[in-house]
């Protein structure tokens, strides 16, 4: 995390702060079983300054995914690179937390190791970083749930135990792949106040992928809008003007946050019909 | 008296066998202790295998074959035998008792399956050499390894071999079961004489060159014990033999045990010397059977050492 | 609880006196004239009880005991951290692992039988030898039970591990060892048996005392009551060490979620 | 791919050449007044690579390999057939599988090469009680494996299936099968291995034919260069089965996600 | 599937239809690995008529995936029973189909034979089952991915292969654990017509867990409302009486569906609330 110096690229941006991740001309083909190609994303370029909460929505199986992958270092784009503050992306991205779509606990540690070892992985000697994840247990609301292992969990309750092993390390970049998806809707909001509260310390820049446009509007600074896949491209991009601090549940309340509600969803749902047909085709 | 190396390390096969009962006794009678020695004996799984653990080093002395001696000069390894311990090879070829009227002598194993201890093996080599010498070309016999014990009995008993070349204990087995017929017995001086002409060494003692040349206090210790067991079983009755045995070694059978006992006693050499007639007689047998064996290159005088024999302190 | 396990130690039991059974029948009452199991080739289970009552009440049995079992587990340590080492080693890098690969399973195909004398001109005849050949037989089970486990690792628990900065070291630690482990106890579970192979096989070939050594030596007398005394011995020994193994596996993979299978 | 693998012969190549050489200065440069490989116990290199041209140019090993190809190949689908069916059998019933528990680990530790006259005894000379020699050793490796890899399955897939109103022979081809078909393979590739060292020792204890008993009679006569050339045939051999054993899993794990390990 | 005969309960109840699914004094304690014991669900009694489409809401962890599993049979209530269609269950219920809220496909089958080795399970012969395998995949959008195995798919088109997998047996009883939780709205909305038009065919009786309100209510005749865990109840049982048939969009613009939401709405907060703060203490 040292300050990156590279000369030919200033590190203030006109728009007042650095790019935290820019996605150029990034393509994903999958080869399928050494056959067929399957085009998942065509050639997109989009950029995440420093401190931006940026959300991604986009139909069911349009790419989203595919790109935060792309983002984390995970998976090699066929075409273009990724920049992560401004240094071209070889291997994993060091300087990102990323919560998966899927579980991805250690099933061998218990919930509250599974957190700790985040920061353990960093140096913290183990019981300072005991303490600490038994702190985030508690703000994700499991401070109850400490000894149990993945499989002795539910599907909410692990999801909020992967969100404290994210948090904990405070990256500077956040990826998350609908962290929210098995919560109820309050319990959604309470995480996304969480969630809000943190970034507003030391803005973060942060990649949300969600179904939930509410949640999307509420939360971000910018909403980008996927079209159906194959060849799924950024078709929108939606600079959310809402005033800051928010609070999750009472900005829905908001006039504005109609007005952009409906102009998004309006983009929105004639990208799903389209998917659906496609795939039905 | 000062001996170089006071303990040492002694190689043998498998040594309940009667083959190494000099060295069964020789440990039990005290005779290595009254010397002076402490003497580990290492059990192999045969007798190639303790030579090959004497080149190695692991072991000082090997009580094994004489016919070692020669290969080893073939192959370079200077080894070379002290005293002689069993003067008839001991191997017996017998048919099985329902093919006794079919193949009346070695001239009719021809297409038999002749069960040996192991291919390669003494047994194996004095068949091969039988039938040289009834004119039969051994390869027209098919031989079979069938292990020493029980598989041996094993294979004759469920008719899966047609003859045998074997050892004590399995013959004298095999002859209480009423299983076989003996052909040739080289466990007699009749039988020996027939086949070679002369005597035909097999159990000896057998050390490294370096090792005698190096330590002839202590080899002349290990030939005057063994030449002192070798006179103590000139004189020995059986059951004398069977009670300084371990238990375990009588074939959890007394009877049959001096009944092997008593087949076998001829074998064991009465004064532990090797004449060059029965050098020659073990040469002619090795070529016979292995073509790549060049007798020119053999020199029998190095095969065996006969001064320590000669300074025995037991005649 | 209870109960249960006490309907399994009597199952146990009965499976063990139904074997005892058929080799007491076979082997004393001839069927149509002949034996099933020849007493010269099985002896009866009366006299193999009563030998391998002789043995340990003589005290003779201790000291062969004690060599074979410094030998067996040996072997079993060596052999299975050798697997474990090698086998991370190659799972982690796959050029070797490639490079490697046909040698590896050649080496594997060797008899041991053949190796011995070579082993015993390396380590000579102590038990060191013996060592080496029940090294050879874990060393291969375990090697692919491991290379295969940590491949098996689930792809997304890695690379959220990763993902969370985790040195190659830690990536060990962390997620392949544990996540190898069931892999490797099953392979142990083998290699247990073959240690104990590998050490008696080295000391029938040749050395001077241990369980090998008793075999061998009644064996070559018709003995056979002496063969399965030692046989018997044998087995009941691996019994223990086994047991210490599940032991180790139970504590170590208390997270396992029980009874997946046959739950109702 | 065509420049990668080629690169990976070469590597391979080299490391033959590197182990030739090794084994060559070993076996014929003193180092330091003594050999490090003397030639009566590892024979040379080129001498070796000579007597297998002579071998196969005599034609007098094909019947051997013949009948030593033939025990391997028996023993090996036998007893994996046999540690696939108990192992899944076992699985399937707890109960079963804890009475016999024991036993099967007992059974495990008896050395073969003691268990080969009674094998002989039951099954006689030829082919089978070498079979049963190499049976006896895959069997159990394989059946740990498969036994290990049953127990596996992930719940929730199997919970899905049994939802799905699958019998117990369904569940078996559905889920069991597949799911334990990478444990399987694992245990094959150790288990190939060792058919041929069962088959290889049976023949060695006790045969007319074979791999085994050529390099019995070597040894018999210490032609050492006999021995290494068997065992070089041995395990050159032994690379095929396990290639086409690796075929076989190729096409039955198509469905794996490729490259979980190392993936960038 | 033979017709029930049980002389003591009549096959009609004074309501109309007979009982599909009878859960009485249902209690599910968790044993943490042979220690503490954990009481999630207390003795809970409730009833799914036939035809009936219940849903089942509760903030996360309350207990709503263990109420399903002890209906399905797969875990055995630690008090009370199960009854299905009158009859008492023993191991597992075999007139259910069960969509389970975890990915649950097997993946060395493609997509396709995924879907039709349900029907392959029953008889029916292999052309005829990917026939309408086939035909299923179309129906939840996904006509070409049928050659694709489970990691090759997204977790939205996963878990719609997952529907199909289940709908396409046409079980009496169906058992769907956040069915729609990776869809973006309008897959949902569609997913949730499929499954309306479906259930209006044959009536079967559905238990529906969603964490989405609306959806609950635009779908079911009745929603239960479970309080938090541990020792989570029903806490409210709300029967919807809005007309059918519906559309799973349109009817979120009646008024009535307002003022159901609202009064249900209020109820699920407050329990919500309670979830978080027991977690945190
Ligand atoms: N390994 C793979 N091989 C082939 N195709 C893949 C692979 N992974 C993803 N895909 C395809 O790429 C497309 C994008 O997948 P991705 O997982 O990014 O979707 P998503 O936007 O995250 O969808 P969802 O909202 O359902 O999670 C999908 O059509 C999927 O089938
Ligand atoms: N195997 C288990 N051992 C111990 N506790 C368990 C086990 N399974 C579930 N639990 C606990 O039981 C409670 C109910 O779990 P359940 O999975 O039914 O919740 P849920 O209502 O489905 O939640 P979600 O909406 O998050 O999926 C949770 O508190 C969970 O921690
Ligand atoms: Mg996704
Ligand atoms: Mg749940």
């Amino acid at each position: 995390m040292a300050a990156r110096r590279e000369p030919s690229r200033p590190s203030a941006e006109p728009e007042s702060a650095a790019t935290a991740v820019r996605l150029d001309g990034v393509k994903v083909s999958f080869v399928i079983r050494g056959a067929a190609v399957f085009d998942a994303v065509a050639p997109t370029s989009f950029e995440v300054r420093e401190g931006e909460f940026v959300s991604i929505v986009g139909p069911t199986g349009c790419g989203k995914s595919t790109l935060l992958n792309v983002t984390a270092g995970l998976l090699k784009p066929s075409a273009g690179h990724v920049e992560i503050f401004g240094e071209r992306l070889a291997g994993l991205n060091r300087k990102s937390g990323y919560l998966f779509q899927q579980d991805a606990l250690m099933p061998w540690k218990t919930a509250l190791d599974n957190v700790a070892i985040a920061l353990e992985v960093h140096g913290t000697p183990r019981k300072e970083a005991l303490e600490a994840a038994r702190g985030w247990m508690g703000r994700v609301g499991l401070a109850r749930f400490c000894e149990r292992y993945a499989h002795e969990l539910s599907g909410g309750q692990r999801k909020r135990v992967g969100l404290a092993q994210v948090l904990i390390r405070r990256p500077r970049i956040l990826l998350m792949d609908e962290p929210f998806g098995p919560l109820d809707a309050q319990t959604r909001q309470i995480m996304g106040n969480l969630l809000l509260g943190l970034w507003a310390e030391d803005r973060k820049a942060v990649m949300f992928v969600t179904h939930d446009l509410e949640e999307a509007i509420a939360l971000s600074d910018r909403v980008v809008i996927m079209s159906a896949g194959p060849d799924a491209r950024v078709i929108g991009d939606h600079p959310i003007d809402l005033a800051r601090p928010r609070d999750a549940a009472e900005i829905r309340l908001d006039p504005k946050f109609h007005a952009l509600h409906k102009r998004i969803w309006d983009q929105l749902r004639e990208e799903v019909a389209k998917t659906y047909e496609e795939g039905a085709r | 008296q000062g001996l170089e190396k006071p303990s040492i390390t002694l190689g043998g096969g498998e040594k309940p066998l009667l083959y190494y009962l000099p060295l069964t006794l020789a440990e039990r009678l005290g005779h290595f202790k009254e010397q002076g020695l402490t003497v580990e004996v290492q059990d192999f799984g045969g007798g190639a295998k303790s030579l090959q653990a004497l080149v190695g080093g692991s072991v000082d002395a090997v009580t094994g074959a004489y016919e070692h001696t020669i290969r080893m000069q073939a192959k370079g390894q200077d080894v070379r035998a002290v005293i002689d311990l069993g003067r008839y090879p001991g191997v017996v070829l017998a048919v099985r008792k329902d093919k006794a009227d079919a193949i009346k002598s070695v001239a009719d194993l021809k297409g038999a399956k002749i069960g040996v201890t192991a291919p390669g093996s003494s047994t194996f080599i004095l068949a091969q050499y039988l039938m040289t010498k009834a004119g039969l070309d051994p390869k027209s016999a098919s031989f079979i390894g069938v292990g020493g014990g029980a598989s041996a009995v094993a294979a004759m008993q469920k008719g899966e071999i047609d003859a045998i070349s074997h050892l004590e204990p399995v013959i004298t087995k095999l002859e209480s079961l009423d299983a076989i017929k003996v052909l040739v017995d080289t466990r007699t001086t009749k039988g020996t004489m027939d086949t070679f002409g002369a005597s035909n060494p097999a159990a000896v003692l057998y050390l490294k060159k370096e090792f005698i040349d190096a330590n002839p206090k202590t080899v002349q210790a290990l030939v005057n014990a063994f030449a002192k067991t070798l006179k103590w079983l000139q004189s020995a009755t059986p059951e004398q033999v069977a009670d300084a045995v371990p238990e375990p070694y009588w074939l959890g059978d007394k009877a049959l045990y001096l009944k092997a006992l008593a087949a076998s006693r001829d074998t064991y050499s009465p004064d532990g010397t090797i004449d060059p007639a029965s050098m020659k007689s073990m040469l002619d047998l090795l070529t016979a059977t292995d073509p790549q064996l060049d007798a020119g290159s053999i020199d029998l005088a190095k095969t065996f050492d006969g001064s320590f024999l000669k300074n025995a302190s037991v005649k | 609880m209870r109960a249960a396990s006490l309907k399994l130690l009597a199952l146990q039991v009965l499976v063990a006196v139904v074997a005892i059974g058929i080799w007491h029948v076979g082997s004393s009452v001839p069927i149509a004239g002949k034996y099933f199991l020849p007493e010269f080739f099985f002896s009866t289970p009366l006299d193999v009880f009563q030998r391998v009552v002789k043995l340990f009440v003589s005290g003779e049995i201790w000291r062969h005991l004690w060599i074979t079992l410094t030998e067996t587990l040996l072997a079993f340590v060596i052999g299975s951290a050798g697997g474990v080492a090698i086998g991370f080693w190659f799972a982690r890098q796959p050029l070797i692992a490639a490079v490697f690969d046909p040698y590896v399973k050649m080496v594997n195909a060797l008899p041991r039988v053949v190796l011995a004398p070579i082993f015993m001109l390396w380590l000579g005849l102590g038990i060191w030898s013996k060592v080496a050949l029940g090294v050879t037989l874990v060393f291969f089970v375990v090697f692919f039970n491991v290379y295969q486990g940590v491949k098996e690792v689930s792809p997304v628990v890695l690379s959220n591990a990763r993902m969370m900065g985790m040195t190659e070291r830690q990536l060990f630690r962390h997620v392949y060892w544990p996540s190898a482990l069931s892999w490797m106890f099953s392979s142990l579970h083998t290699s247990v048996g073959f240690a104990l192979v590998g050490a008696v096989v080295g000391e029938y070939l040749g050395s001077a005392a241990g369980l090998g050594y008793l075999i061998h030596e009644a064996e070559g007398v018709f003995d056979v009551t002496g063969v399965f005394a030692g046989m018997f011995i044998l087995s009941a020994f691996v019994l223990v060490i086994d047991w210490l193994v599940t032991l180790v596996e139970r504590r170590l993979l208390v997270w396992r979620p029980q009874a997946a299978v046959g739950q109702t």
